[in-house]
């Protein structure tokens, strides 16, 4: 079975380490701060100017000056800071941020990453993407492993408009986690009964399977 | 003895001298921080041609979005300006420039601005669109392309308090974009929610100094929420 | 679930991993605002062949020049270094080597470093020394030279207040280089004369946030005063 | 006469306008506050970090933690603001402040100066001076028109390395007002009781004197 979006969350709540400074993208990253580890602690960064973000605000909290990157009113955690978008950007290309998670169309076998642009149809913008996908070491790209009409997303070369250039080195599909190197994908998870031949059969880019795939667990 | 008062009336007086195929600079992230009745001034001005300078475009009645009817904006220069059908029309159609550009370079390109440095390098695009026609280099290994510096015209921006000598403290992510704006506009115009007496605002907290802002009115505002997210009360 | 904890005990985990031929980046203008305990523990350790990166190097007994009788300092990057005579003697000796910076451009420097723009244009210095073997360009018909960010192994700051999370506030101007060095260090070590529970710092007043802090250490300071300046009371 | 230490500084305060944000360099340019005149606003800026400075500070109210760039106890004026050194010189360099005085060891027709450097004798090192006098448009330099023994300050070309090329554009000597404009010194005023003769004497460069000089008044 393919991973809900909740599941990919929680794969990916996974990869945070005590002390972390994370930075997640809209969409199913989003999803990832209800399943942190409570025995870690870690500081939500977003790219709007706060470090610190908490849930979502009561009624009588909402405020409309306190917002995340995707425009949702948020609350602040203890010990939050806000800064200015200059000082913000200053954390994520000066590489403070420890862990980035982020969404995308294409990801392929260099690391190259396509996620905000397709030409003639979808034109909204970067936002922060590059700058996060340029500055951080540590991303974990979410997407799902195929169209809906079951075309790869992992790919030899990106078909559109790139985002960054050899910066991903983490895939989380649907289907599995992927590590990119050496200008491969390398299967190191698969989705709890997923077969390796479905997500062979679904990888476009060249993928490098190892002798045993351990299955996910939840 | 006027000469640091900053203080202005009217939303004529703050955008006096703003005339068409000017370059605006405004803070804002969303519709978060944005001096609504500043814009509201040049919708009311009728100045056309300009080249907008801003992280978004608003959205169709409400921010920049509202320049966009009568067709004010020649070209803006933003990160993210998916939220917006007119704007979006006016795009397809070739009617408005975009210069897309990554939200965390237009950052830094607004404060070198402010901050009299012509040009910086970034990682921040390398290898993608925004790299067309840039100078590249290499430092320790690493490719990096050249951006240069934003500066405007009028740069209009969104306190929450200010003092008559122009400086300026922001309130939660309302801050945003606005600091950096304030210092990259040859005329900039902050308008606040509260204006406190010069001593009131300690010197440690002031956000932005009073020498980067010429102009400042008191106004009311809307604050319009984009994404309304709440949980429900005593969930957790 | 310590992770976000900064705060250390002891000096000596305070500069742990500090070996011979780092580079240290240190905070403070003059002797406002220097990490005066942290300078007296890489004194105390003996650490040699230091690259420093300061706006000045303290005077003969007191801050950064307390490491210049042992020779622990090899290299020092400054704008201002006139305040300090063991410092000129081993200066024209050639046992130090100096690096004259401009302060701007100093403390530019060091925000680049903390910001991951490796290089950026200035008007400073062009046609002086200071210009020597470094990129010039124009921009708008003006001359510009390219200077290099600067980051640190080790950056020691000082500070006013801390929380655990590392977030500090500063008081008055020992701000100075304070919040640029923060940035550039690998490990950023700063010493605060207050530690403070979290969310007592007001998230809207944080001057360094504390994702760039490693450690956070409590200390007594002797803040000494090098021009001590004052008008007669009354006098006005 | 040649004029005093405070009689520069009188002068200098002159070209003092109302709403100004003026940097105050070391020595006689500290004492341009003392002479601001009374009908005006300004405000001091110390390149230390802050904005409003004020006078020193009495006894009681002595505060290790507030100096200016000479290092010298100073207090806030009321609106004054406290800022980090890369902003204070975003200030400087940005072209923000509109009046900048210093001192100078040399001047020349086209606009260099030498401040901060004698070489194998004297080198403290330029300080902010470098950012000063490259970052403002409106500088005034103050200094003594000769040296004691009578060798000219004000030269074809300086002989001391360089802190700024071509930036220097009025300079106020003791003995006179000068202006720098394509290639040649211009003669503006002269110091009460000084002739047009004593001041072509101790000009080395070239020296453009029109019909009638006025004198200073104090």
């Amino acid at each position: 079975m393919a991973l809900s979006r909740e599941q990919i969350a929680q794969r990916v709540a996974r990869e945070m380490r005590d002390g972390y400074y994370v930075n997640l993208g809209i969409g199913i990253p989003t999803l990832v701060a209800n399943y942190i580890p409570e025995d870690i602690a870690v500081m939500l960064h977003s790219e709007n100017g706060l470090l610190g973000m908490g849930q979502f605000p009561s009624e009588a909290e909402l405020d409309a000056d306190l917002i995340n990157a995707g425009k949702q009113t948020v609350t602040m955690t203890t010990g939050a800071s806000i800064f200015d978008s200059a000082e913000s950007f200053a954390m994520i290309r000066g590489g403070h941020v420890d862990l980035t998670v982020l969404g995308a169309f294409e990801v392929d076998v260099n690391g190259n990453i396509a996620s905000y642009m397709i030409p003639g149809k979808l034109i909204k913008g970067m936002g922060g993407a590059m700058d996060l996908v340029a500055g951080a070491d540590n991303i974990i790209v979410t997407m799902t492993h195929a169209s809906k009409h079951g075309e790869s997303k992992l790919l030899t070369q990106c078909s559109l408009p790139l985002t960054g250039k050899g910066c991903i080195k983490k895939v989380l599909t649907d289907l599995a986690l992927i590590e990119i190197k050496n200008g491969k994908f390398h299967l190191l998870e698969r989705a709890p009964g997923v077969t390796v031949d479905e997500i062979i059969k679904l990888t476009q880019g060249e993928l490098v399977v190892p002798k045993f795939v351990p299955e996910m667990r939840f | 003895m006027t000469g640091l008062n900053k203080v202005v009336q009217s939303y004529q007086d703050a955008m006096a001298g703003l005339v068409d195929g000017m370059t605006i600079i405004s803070g804002g992230f969303g519709l978060c921080g944005i001096p609504e009745n500043l814009i509201a001034e040049i919708k009311r001005k009728g100045t056309k041609s300009l080249t907008l300078v801003s992280n978004n475009c608003g959205v169709d009645d409400f921010g920049l979005g509202v320049l966009l009817p009568e067709r004010q904006i020649k070209k803006i220069i933003a990160s993210y300006v998916g939220e917006n059908a007119e704007f979006e029309r006016q795009m397809m159609s070739g009617e408005l420039e975009v210069e897309l550009t990554p939200q965390g370079t237009l950052a830094e390109k607004m404060r070198a601005g402010g901050a009299g440095i012509p040009a910086f390098y970034t990682a921040t695009g390398v290898g993608t669109l925004v790299a067309a026609g840039k100078t590249e280099r290499q430092f320790n290994d690493r490719d990096y392309i050249l951006e240069q510096a934003i500066t405007g015209d009028f740069a209009i921006i969104k306190a929450w308090k200010a003092d008559r000598f122009g400086n300026l403290v922001y309130r939660k992510t309302a801050r945003n974009f606005n600091p950096m704006a304030a210092t990259a506009g040859k005329i900039t115009v902050a308008e606040v929610e509260e204006l406190v007496e010069p001593g009131a605002l300690d010197p440690d907290e002031i956000h932005t100094p009073g020498i980067y802002v010429n102009r400042v009115i008191q106004g009311t505002f809307e604050k319009r929420i984009e994404q309304r997210t709440t949980r429900a009360s005593g969930e957790s």
